[in-house]
């Protein structure tokens, strides 16, 4: 406030010295100050209101958000792999390996071919024998069937995409979705789909083909649904097998900004060798090579790694 | 105990039938996927051919040595017909060959009914082949010796031709990828009717070669064909080299368990040991990886 | 007249037709790419192109013969070649009957023609006696072209080649087919999903959407741009 | 709806008169002509020997019908197959009793067909005539068995073989009823006689593995052996015995179902010089059996032998007819009745029926295999043999019939 | 009432009307029957239910089972041992074992001699030797060819151990000679009758049970197995223990039809169980359509009938009829009746004979499964 304001403000308080204010001047700006007031009272609680509308609001969109962003995610779910170690007849794909992959984190894991990216996703999901340790939440991994590592919150998808041909998009998501069902309800009609399955659909671009064979849909689509699978199945390990290979820029895109939104609560490993998809959405980058881990870290550490360069990246930089 | 040695060579005369019946179906059935029920009927086709040798040509030797060349021939061009008129347009659904082909044998021995009658035959045999030979002072069938024989033979020219000629390398690439096999310039249909003609040809032979130890009738090859199937199965599938040792172990195992108890259980033990043994390999004695899901 | 005229061509699986009325040609020597988003056709075209899809209409000729109808060996026996999407090969015999069982075909040249390939790509020579099926995706792919290269093809058919390739070879690829088309004259067609890998050094390029040309041009790094603009249509 | 229970059903017979049957036939005898039925397997792996059965039942039924029938009435033959498989023989002679109202059944081989077809013919109260030498330990009131009890085969067989001074004896059959039980009386006798049985192996049917059990023959000490493998099975066995060295001078096998078909099939080469047990062989020296020889080759070919099962069913056809024309009637209880005593001129010799067990008088021979491929008699039985299904008439064969009661 | 509304309507209600067609079949078929024909007819039912059940396992779930005459059997077998022993007198054996101077009834035997024991053995007897050999072959992975190879020797070797066993199976012989069906005479014909009623009924149910299943989560699952075996893995299920229920309620159904069987044609034996009348048993399955849902009825019934027609006036022609039949059927027509979609469609898509399985572009490559 400058100081002419005060005194005038001052002058005015005393009514007497300036004869041009007169008594009913100031009952009239006095009526209008608290006019004014109770407008701003009257504001405010209408923005209490709706801050309130809002919040109900919120919480009635919860469940359906929770279903993709807040699934209870917790910073003790990271995976922790310790000497791991494939051997295929004498030759090893992957040579006491140890990487640590936090919750909220999406991995690249990199590599030339053949360097044993593929083999450790097998390793960990049951489907090769290994040696070592790989833990989930504290749960070992190595040494169980597949169908119980994925009990424990831990999915994945394969180069080729495997999806059941012969039934719809929606019945491939209730299967993903079902595998706790109680074996009471393995015999009810699977029903309308749930909210969380609708949602997932609705994420992954599926509605409108909900109800084809997924055996017809192209190579992405269905590449979008094994994402989908996971999505409901409530994986938060997801191991992706080079989940973009065959997609076109736009669908590359929008795969990686659903995988990017699902890794915020979730771990996530994708194995890639499209460079640009990794730069735009990564992380932090693990690079492998015969086995062995070659270099770890942020993409741009990657980039300038000059072995990475040398032996993978190449002519491409 | 003086049965020993007997019952080791008992063991593996078993061993070599069982693996001459199975040869040629663990190569149709490996390389094409196509589950022969007929190929029981391939081999009466040899032994039917055995027989019309024998009485038509006057020495029972040559008789025999022109039947298994003929024998091989009639089998495979019986097989080479099934092939191109039914099997060919069913390569995307190998487990419905399974069903065709039986009908195929239900056909096939109604026939061999209708033209040779239901009255079992019988081809003779060289006169060196049905007495006995005597090893190490106990005596053995000839015939038995002579088949044992002649499926080593067989097994050696079958594992030549795949692995070390062009044909088979052609056999074995048409066999894993159709489209594949074209697009590498390879006429998979010429490739899999000579794949068939051979797997087929080789019961024909087995017939042959089995009619010196048993009568010929109709249901000459409905005798063998469960067990031939079990042995490509116990084997693992397309390898020839788990054929032979799955047929010689079966072979052992029957022959030394029924001494103590009966043929009956002798039989039942083989189908148990296999349900058994592929508790531990699925995929059979000589199982291929690969990385497919599938 | 041109190696390779496509005329009308239409196919499809079952009573879906997939590809409708294509048409387009190939000059030896020339690298022409089609570019397409997912399930656009374009390994339906190819397929049928090599005869394994029965064109339900249109006709192909090559060389000068029409092939509509010709089985798809014949197709590669006179000079084409087909690199399959899937980075497929005979998993079951090693890398080196692989080639064998191309090279064979070629008689007293088998050797020198399979020793060729091998050179071109070393990791084939380091796991010559592996089963093809134990390699790992990138390595198959390399086989796969190598296979390829063997018929000394005058046609090369290339379905997604750098599709799970690691980058540094992607642009061996590049050079390789460039080199193909450039220096041994052989005509190239290659589909591809990465335009940019595509277009930059290809002679010609053709955009495919729902089984139709809706683009084309001619190729170089200017190009690349126009085909990606018209793909996103 | 709910029909009667099994207990009221015996409630109800036990009411009726014994004897008297409640199920009620449908055979048509007021025309010109009257049904019967053959019920052979003419398909199946019996189809072999059960097609040779059918033609000797067609030939005597064409012989009767020249003759001028039965009562004046042309039989008329409906044929069924019976496919080798029980339960078809069993839906085949109920569509035969029921649908065609034959007056008799003639056909069945295996045991298991007789067993099969038992019920349906008491149920129905039929008739059936079964052809073939069996087990025994059966006599059903609605069947005739004009084939062999174990006392006009084994035992004479047996009888034989301790006449030649053999005392080891090994016992190679099929793993079926026939076989099985016919041993059981081979043992019982060889205790009753001391025999000693050194080895007893069955196969399961249409086996041809044999070299086991003819490894387990060698090192037995066996100074004969007892067969009664079935078919296919006898070619492979005789195979595997010649080819290991053993001969019919050093080790006889005695069998009791190969008969003069069989000989080609297994091959002469193989068989030469073993000796068989029937109550036939094409080779008998009568004027019955030479008429029949002819006739049956003149119809079907010079080629085809004639044998045991071919005559018996052959010869049941000639009884049923005796017995009806002794009853005068078809009536199935009447013919019953009729039936004891009724007897026939067989190629085989004179048979006669014994009405309280159903089966008939025959002679028995032991054959051995000649060089022509045909069976000639060694050895034959003083006359007739009176049947003895359930052997209650020899001494050592007291615990066999004691149990079957 | 629009004809839209009628539709509707019987969308709906599609299931009861299906049920209300079929038992007003039921029980007017009799009286167009002789008894020996409704005789046949319970026969025919009998190998339908064993269809049924092929069509789940091999329809459905892609086990081609060429070894359903094991379960057929073992249900038979039950069945006749109950017979068998309510014929005779408590303390004594049956004639054959007689024979075989066995005295006392082996333990097995006394195990059914309980009424309610017989029914529960009839099905739980199959179901459990099918999970027991499911769990053991679908644990490890087996399937496709291999699966059908060992289930056909399975059959094989049981009959080989049935004929070996004779002294308390009855041997070649088989058993055979009943008198009474749960007390109820088997010669009176109201009780034929009513053994026929029960066989329909009994298909009735199954094929309920089946619609059920197939359009349950079950039916998802079943079909996610078949073409993904090992994806499922990957989706927390166990493809085994799936596969097993389908394979056990398949073996069960065939139990039943075996129980059945015994009661109807009044014997049971190895030559009913073997190899060839196992495969003999897909042959309705194949003819009606296997991935439809009455397809194996109606083939069942059609070729059992066909077979008794033809095999009476021409034995040896029916073996050729028999053979082309699955040669043809299978080669061009692979889904049998089930493919005469030209013929009606509009009829098959109101009855609902399309299933899970069978939907549109899911048909083609089901055969290939
Ligand atoms: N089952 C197996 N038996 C033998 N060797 C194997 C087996 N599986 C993988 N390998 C080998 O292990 C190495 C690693 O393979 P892997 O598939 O993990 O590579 P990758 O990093 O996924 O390669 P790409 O990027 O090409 O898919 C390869 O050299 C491969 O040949
Ligand atoms: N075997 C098949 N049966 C039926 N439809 C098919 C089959 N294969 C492909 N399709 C369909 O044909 C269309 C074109 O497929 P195609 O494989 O040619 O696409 P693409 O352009 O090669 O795609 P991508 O880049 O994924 O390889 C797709 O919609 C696909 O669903
Ligand atoms: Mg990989
Ligand atoms: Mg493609």
């Amino acid at each position: 406030m400058s100081d002419e304001a005060k005194n005038a403000a001052v002058s005015a308080a005393k009514g007497g010295d300036e004869p041009k204010v007169s008594a009913e001047e100031i009952a009239q700006l006095r009526a209008e100050m608290v006019q004014m007031r109770d407008e701003a009272k009257k504001m405010r609680d209408d923005a209490a209101a709706m801050k309130a509308e809002i919040a109900e609001e919120r919480d009635r969109l919860k469940d359906q958000l929770a279903a993709l962003d807040d699934r209870g995610g917790k910073w003790s779910d990271y995976l922790e792999i310790r000497g791991l170690h494939v051997e295929f007849d004498g030759f090893v794909a992957v040579k006491n390996l140890d990487l640590t992959v936090m919750h909220g984190d999406l991995r690249f894991l990199i590599g030339p071919n053949g360097a044993g990216k593929t083999t450790i996703i097998d390793a960990i999901t049951g489907l090769v024998p290994a040696t070592g340790s790989a833990t989930f939440r504290g749960e070992q991994l190595l040494g169980r069937k597949p169908n119980e590592i994925v009990k424990l919150g831990v999915g994945r998808t394969f180069q080729t995409a495997s999806v059941v041909e012969e039934l719809s998009v929606l019945e491939n998501l209730q299967i993903a979705e079902g595998f706790r069902r109680k074996t009471r309800d393995l015999f009810r009609k699977p029903g309308a789909p749930s909210q969380n399955v609708e949602y997932m659909m609705d994420v992954c671009n599926l509605t409108e083909d909900a109800h084809k064979m997924a055996g017809t849909l192209p190579h992405g689509k269905k590449q979008w649904l094994e994402i989908g699978m996971l999505l409901v199945q409530d994986a938060h390990l997801l191991l992706l097998d080079e989940p973009v290979a065959g997609m076109t820029p736009a669908e590359r895109e929008a795969t990686g900004q659903l995988l990017k939104r699902c890794s915020k609560n979730r771990t996530v490993i994708i194995v890639e060798h499209d460079m640009d998809f990794m730069r735009q959405f990564a992380d932090s980058v693990t690079v492998l090579n015969q086995g062995e881990i070659l270099a770890e870290g942020s993409v741009e550490d990657i980039q300038h790694n000059d072995e990475v360069v040398r032996i993978y990246l190449g002519g491409e930089q | 105990m003086g049965m020993f040695f007997p019952q080791i060579v008992a063991g593996l005369s078993n061993g070599s039938i069982l693996l001459l019946a199975a040869l040629g179906l663990s190569l149709t059935f490996g390389q094409m996927g196509v589950i022969n029920n007929a190929h029981g009927e391939f081999m009466m086709a040899g032994a039917y051919t055995a027989y019309v040798m024998s009485s038509i040509i006057g020495s029972r030797t040559v008789a025999l040595a022109v039947a298994l060349v003929v024998g091989f021939v009639v089998a495979g061009l019986l097989g080479l017909l099934l092939d191109v008129l039914l099997l060919e347009r069913m390569r995307t659904r190998p487990l419905d060959t399974l069903l065709v082909t039986f009908g195929v044998s239900l056909v096939l021995q109604q026939l061999a009914r209708d033209i040779f009658g239901s009255t079992p035959v019988y081809a003779a045999a060289p006169e060196a082949l049905t007495n006995p030979v005597t090893i190490f002072g106990y005596s053995f069938s000839a015939a038995r010796l002579f088949i044992f024989i002649l499926a080593i033979v067989c097994v050696a020219a079958l594992y030549a031709v795949l692995k070390l000629t062009p044909l088979g390398r052609q056999i074995r690439a048409t066999g894993e990828n159709r489209d594949l096999a074209e697009v590498s310039g390879i006429s998979t249909k010429k490739v899999d009717h000579v794949t068939f003609f051979l797997g087929s040809g080789i019961a024909g032979v087995a017939g042959v070669a089995l009619s010196l130890l048993n009568s010929i009738s109709f249901n000459f090859g409905t005798t063998f064909i469960v067990q031939a199937f079990l042995v490509v199965v116990a084997g693992g599938v397309g390898q020839l080299k788990g054929a032979v040792i799955a047929s010689f172990v079966l072979g052992l195992c029957q022959s030394w368990i029924e001494l103590p108890t009966s043929a009956s259980i002798g039989q039942v033990a083989v189908f148990l040991i296999v349900v058994l043994f592929l508790q531990f390999r699925p995929q059979g004695l000589v199982a291929v990886r690969s990385r497919n899901l599938a | 007249m041109s190696m390779l005229e496509v005329k009308d061509l239409s196919t499809g699986y079952g009573k879906v037709t997939v590809v409708h009325d294509i048409s387009f040609s190939v000059e030896a020597g020339q690298w022409v790419s089609i570019v397409g988003n997912n399930g656009a056709g374009k390994t339906t075209l190819l397929k049928s192109i090599l005869g394994l899809l029965p064109a339900t209409g249109g006709s192909i000729a090559f060389d000068g013969t029409d092939i509509t109808k010709a089985a798809p060996n014949k197709r590669i026996r006179s000079g084409m070649a087909f690199v399959p999407q899937g980075q497929q090969s005979f998993g079951q015999m090693t890398v080196e009957e692989n080639l064998h069982v191309v090279a064979d075909q070629y008689g007293s040249e088998a050797q020198a023609r399979y020793d060729e390939a091998v050179e071109a790509f070393p990791v084939l020579k380091e796991f010559a006696s592996r089963r093809a099926g134990l390699l790992s995706g990138g390595q198959r792919q390399q086989l796969s072209i190598a296979r390829a290269l063997i018929t000394r093809p005058k046609l090369m058919i290339l379905d997604e080649p750098t599709e799970g390739i690691q980058p540094n070879i992607v642009a061996d690829i590049q050079r390789s087919i460039r080199s193909m088309s450039e220096d041994k004259g052989i005509g190239v067609i290659l589909v591809e999903q990465k335009v940019q890998f595509a277009v930059e050094r290809a002679d010609l390029y053709y955009v495919l959407a729902s089984g139709r040309f809706i683009a084309a041009g001619e190729g170089g790094p200017s190009a690349v741009a126009e085909a990606k603009e018209a793909m996103r249509v | 709806g709910w029909g009667r229970t099994v207990a009221e059903k015996n409630a109800a017979e036990a009411a009726a008169s014994a004897g008297t049957s409640t199920a009620k036939s449908c055979v048509d005898t007021s025309g010109s002509t009257i049904k019967i039925g053959f019920v052979n397997s003419l398909s199946g792996t019996m189809a072999i020997s059960e097609t040779t059965v059918n033609k000797s039942l067609h030939m005597a039924a064409d012989e009767i019908n020249a003759a001028g029938g039965v009562l004046g009435k042309q039989l008329k033959v409906v044929d069924q197959d019976g496919k080798s498989e029980p339960a078809v023989f069993a839906e085949k002679a109920r569509s035969l009793i029921e649908k065609e109202c034959v007056a008799a059944v003639f056909g069945g081989w295996t045991s298991s067909s007789r067993k099969a077809m038992l019920p349906v013919f008491e149920a129905d109260n039929a008739l059936l005539f079964y052809p073939l030498q069996y087990e025994g330990m059966e006599a059903s009131p609605n069947i005739f068995y004009s084939g062999a009890a174990p006392n006009q085969q084994i035992v004479p067989a047996l009888d034989y073989l301790k006449e030649q001074g053999h005392k080891k004896l090994f016992l190679v059959g099929s793993d079926y009823v026939f076989p099985q039980t016919a041993n059981r009386v081979v043992n019982a006798y060889a205790a009753g006689n001391g025999m000693e049985v050194v080895g007893e192996e069955y196969t399961p049917m249409g086996s041809t593995d044999f070299t086991t059990i003819v490894n387990k023959l060698k090192f037995s000490g066996a100074d004969a052996v007892v067969n009664t493998l079935n078919g296919d099975s006898n070619v492979a066995f005789f195979k595997e015995y010649k080819a290991s060295g053993l001969t019919a001078d050093q080790v006889p096998v005695i069998s009791m179902s190969i008969a003069e078909e069989e000989v080609s099939a297994i091959g002469l080469d193989n068989v030469r010089g073993q000796l068989t047990a029937w109550n036939y062989y094409q080779t008998l020296d009568s004027a019955e059996n030479a008429k029949f020889v002819k006739d049956f080759k003149a119809r079907y070919g010079q080629d085809k032998p004639t044998s045991d099962p071919m005559e018996s069913a052959y010869t049941s056809l000639y009884l049923w007819k005796g017995m009806v024309e002794k009853a005068g009637s078809f009536d199935v209880d009447k013919v019953k009745a009729a039936a004891d005593g009724v007897t026939f001129d067989a190629p085989e010799g004179e048979v006669k029926v014994d009405g309280e067990n159903h089966h008939i008088y025959k002679t028995s021979y032991i054959g051995e295999i000649g060089d022509d491929s045909l069976i000639h008699t060694v050895w034959q039985s003083d006359g007739p043999i009176a049947p003895d299904p359930y052997l209650k008439t020899y001494d050592w064969a007291k615990s066999l019939s004691a149990s079957a009661e | 009432m629009n004809p839209a509304g009628i539709t509707e309507l019987y969308a709906k209600y599609k299931v009861w009307v299906g049920v209300v067609v079929a038992l007003a079949l039921i029980f007017l078929a009799p009286a167009m029957m002789s008894d020996y024909n409704i005789g046949l007819l319970s026969k025919y039912l009998c190998y339908t239910m064993v269809a049924v059940g092929i069509g789940l396992a091999w329809g459905q779930g892609g086990m081609l089972t060429l070894g359903q005459g094991l379960f057929f059997g073992l249900g038979a077998y039950v069945m006749a041992i109950h017979m068998k022993l309510s014929d005779i007198a408590p303390g004594t054996v049956p004639d054959f074992m007689a024979q075989y101077g066995i005295a006392k009834v082996p333990g097995f035997w006394e195990l059914f001699r309980n009424p309610v024991m017989a029914v529960i053995g009839v099905v739980a007897v199959p179901g459990i030797v099918a999970a027991v050999l499911g769990l053991l072959v679908f644990g490890r992975g087996v399937r496709g060819a291999y699966f059908a190879i060992l289930s056909q020797a399975l059959v094989a070797a049981f009959a080989v151990l049935l004929i070996g066993q004779s002294k308390t199976t009855g041997g070649t012989n088989g058993l055979s000679d009943f008198d009474g069906f749960f007390g109820y005479d088997l010669t009176d014909p109201a009780n034929k009758e009513m053994i026929y009623y029960i066989c329909a009924i009994l298909v009735l149910l199954m094929v309920l049970i089946t619609y059920w299943i197939r359009h349950s989560f079950m039916g998802e699952l079943i079909i996610g197995v078949r073409d993904q075996e090992n994806r499922m893995k990957f989706l927390g299920y166990n493809p085994a223990s799936i596969k097993v229920f389908a394979f056990s309620l398949a073996a069960m159904f065939a139990g039943i039809g075996g129980a059945m069987f015994v009661p109807v044609v009044g014997i049971i034996s190895p030559s009913d169980i073997g190899v060839t009348p196992s495969i003999v048993m897909l042959a309705g399955v194949v003819i009606g359509g296997r991935t439809t849902l009455l397809g194996p009825v109606v083939g069942t019934l059609l070729v059992r009938f066909a077979e008794t027609q033809l095999s009476e006036a021409y034995p040896s022609a029916w073996t050729y009829l028999e053979g082309l039949m699955f040669i043809l059927v299978i080669a061009f027509v692979p889904l049998g009746l089930g493919q005469c979609k030209g013929l009606w469609p509009w009829i098959k898509d109101r009855i609902g004979l399309n299933g899970v399985g069978a939907k549109s572009a899911g048909e083609a490559k089901a055969v290939n499964a």
